[in-house]
């Protein structure tokens, strides 16, 4: 029972990646596809955990402590481009 | 549920590369290819290599976006004084 | 996994697609780039075997056991390295189109025929 | 308890699913930035606290506090950086916005300035 309802909460956050990705294609501007590629960050922090989770090793909750760190810091540096240059 | 995993992060991770390539702005290129990057590194995880899923997350995915950014920078730069 | 490795051939394929048909130089670059992700990907599924977990030994792994219960380490091992040199190709391949942008004003490649005949 | 872990985690995983599909429907950017950074710090920080409740034999449970605050540090302030570029290069708002305030004030400024 428990694993049921997780293993469904890890197919809807696989669902809501591709919806994010869809708004990449279909951007007008390219401070869309940057917003949607934040969303994608996010939502995948949370499917990486759900992998350690399924996968029953703890170590790889550290990939996604290094990549919450390191995709803060490519955001800021699109935006910074964006807005006038690094 | 690993197979369904990669099918799906797949298809999106080819869709991205025909992005990145038929794209006509730069910036949103770049941005493609970083998309790129980000699937691969939950790609390696499900391979059991978490080294290199740290190390493509780190580089692949942070530092090689911005080196681009920096050439982009140069290059719009330039196009200004010019 | 044979999904990875056919994964890692489409990927290789648009790569070559990309450097082949494109006429900005940063946009080859670009392609170069999907080309170096889809030869590690094939690269790591050449080392996965089925049903067995990463090659960190820690309290989730039988230590007098663990021959038969990780995968091969090599072929990752190898990736590591290939995944910092591929940055540090790229970064020499921005370099040099910067210096041809500062030389003749414009990335395109039909441009910079020195050297045709 | 796992019950109530897997539950807390299914009820994240649907505000990541409504966060994405607000990004999807939204008119203009600003909007989509709202939907797709709010909705998804909150349904990412219930994705971990529930996974660390349904798997409670694990020692992983400091790790994840650690990356809840990550997440709740950084994120409002990609967000706040790439709206503010947003809005600084002109990308226009929608038909319905209403009410601007940062351009009130870029405006009241420059007059004072004259």
């Amino acid at each position: 029972m428990v694993n049921i309802i997780y293993q469904i909460a890890g197919a809807i956050a696989l669902a809501a990646i591709l919806l994010a990705f869809i708004r990449m294609i279909k951007g007008p501007t390219a401070a869309d596809r940057v917003v949607a590629l934040d969303a994608m960050t996010i939502i995948s922090i949370s499917l990486i955990i759900f992998l350690a989770a399924t996968l029953q090793r703890v170590i790889y909750i550290d990939i996604a402590l290094v990549y919450g760190l390191i995709s803060f810091v490519g955001i800021v540096a699109i935006a910074r481009y964006l807005e006038r240059g690094i | 549920m690993t197979t369904i995993i990669i099918a799906v992060l797949g298809a999106i991770m080819i869709a991205a590369a025909v992005l990145a390539i038929v794209q006509k702005s730069l910036l949103s290129a770049v941005i493609a290819a970083g998309a790129i990057s980000l699937l691969a590194s939950l790609l390696y995880i499900v391979l059991a290599a978490p080294d290199v899923a740290m190390t493509e997350a780190a580089i692949g995915s942070g530092l090689t976006t911005i080196v681009f950014l920096f050439a982009l920078n140069k290059i719009r730069k330039e196009d200004k004084h010019g | 996994m044979t999904l990875i490795t056919i994964l890692g051939l489409v990927l290789i394929m648009i790569g070559l697609w990309g450097m082949l048909t494109q006429k900005n130089i940063i946009k080859i670059i670009i392609g170069f780039s999907i080309m170096d992700t889809g030869v590690h990907l094939i690269m790591v599924s050449i080392g996965y075997l089925k049903d067995r977990t990463a090659p960190i030994i820690d309290s989730a792994v039988d230590q007098a056991n663990a021959v038969n219960t990780v995968v091969d380490p090599i072929p990752s091992a190898l990736v590591l390295t290939a995944i910092v040199i591929g940055l540090a190709v790229t970064a020499l391949m921005l370099s040099y189109a910067i210096k041809l942008y500062e030389k003749k004003g414009t990335l395109d490649i039909n441009e910079f025929k020195e050297l045709k005949w | 308890m796992e019950l109530a872990g897997a539950i807390i985690t299914l009820i994240g995983s649907i505000f990541l699913f409504l966060g994405a599909l607000g990004l999807l429907r939204m008119p203009d950017i600003f909007n989509r930035m709202q939907a797709g950074t709010k909705a998804t710090t909150l349904g990412s920080i219930l994705f971990l606290t529930g996974s660390a409740m349904a798997h409670a034999e694990c020692t992983c449970t400091g790790k994840i506090v650690i990356l809840i605050l990550f997440i709740i540090f950084t994120n409002p302030l990609s967000s706040h950086a790439l709206a503010r570029a947003a809005h600084f290069i002109g990308i226009p708002l929608a038909k319905k916005t209403v009410k601007d305030d940062l351009a009130e004030d870029e405006k009241k400024e420059e007059g004072g300035q004259l």
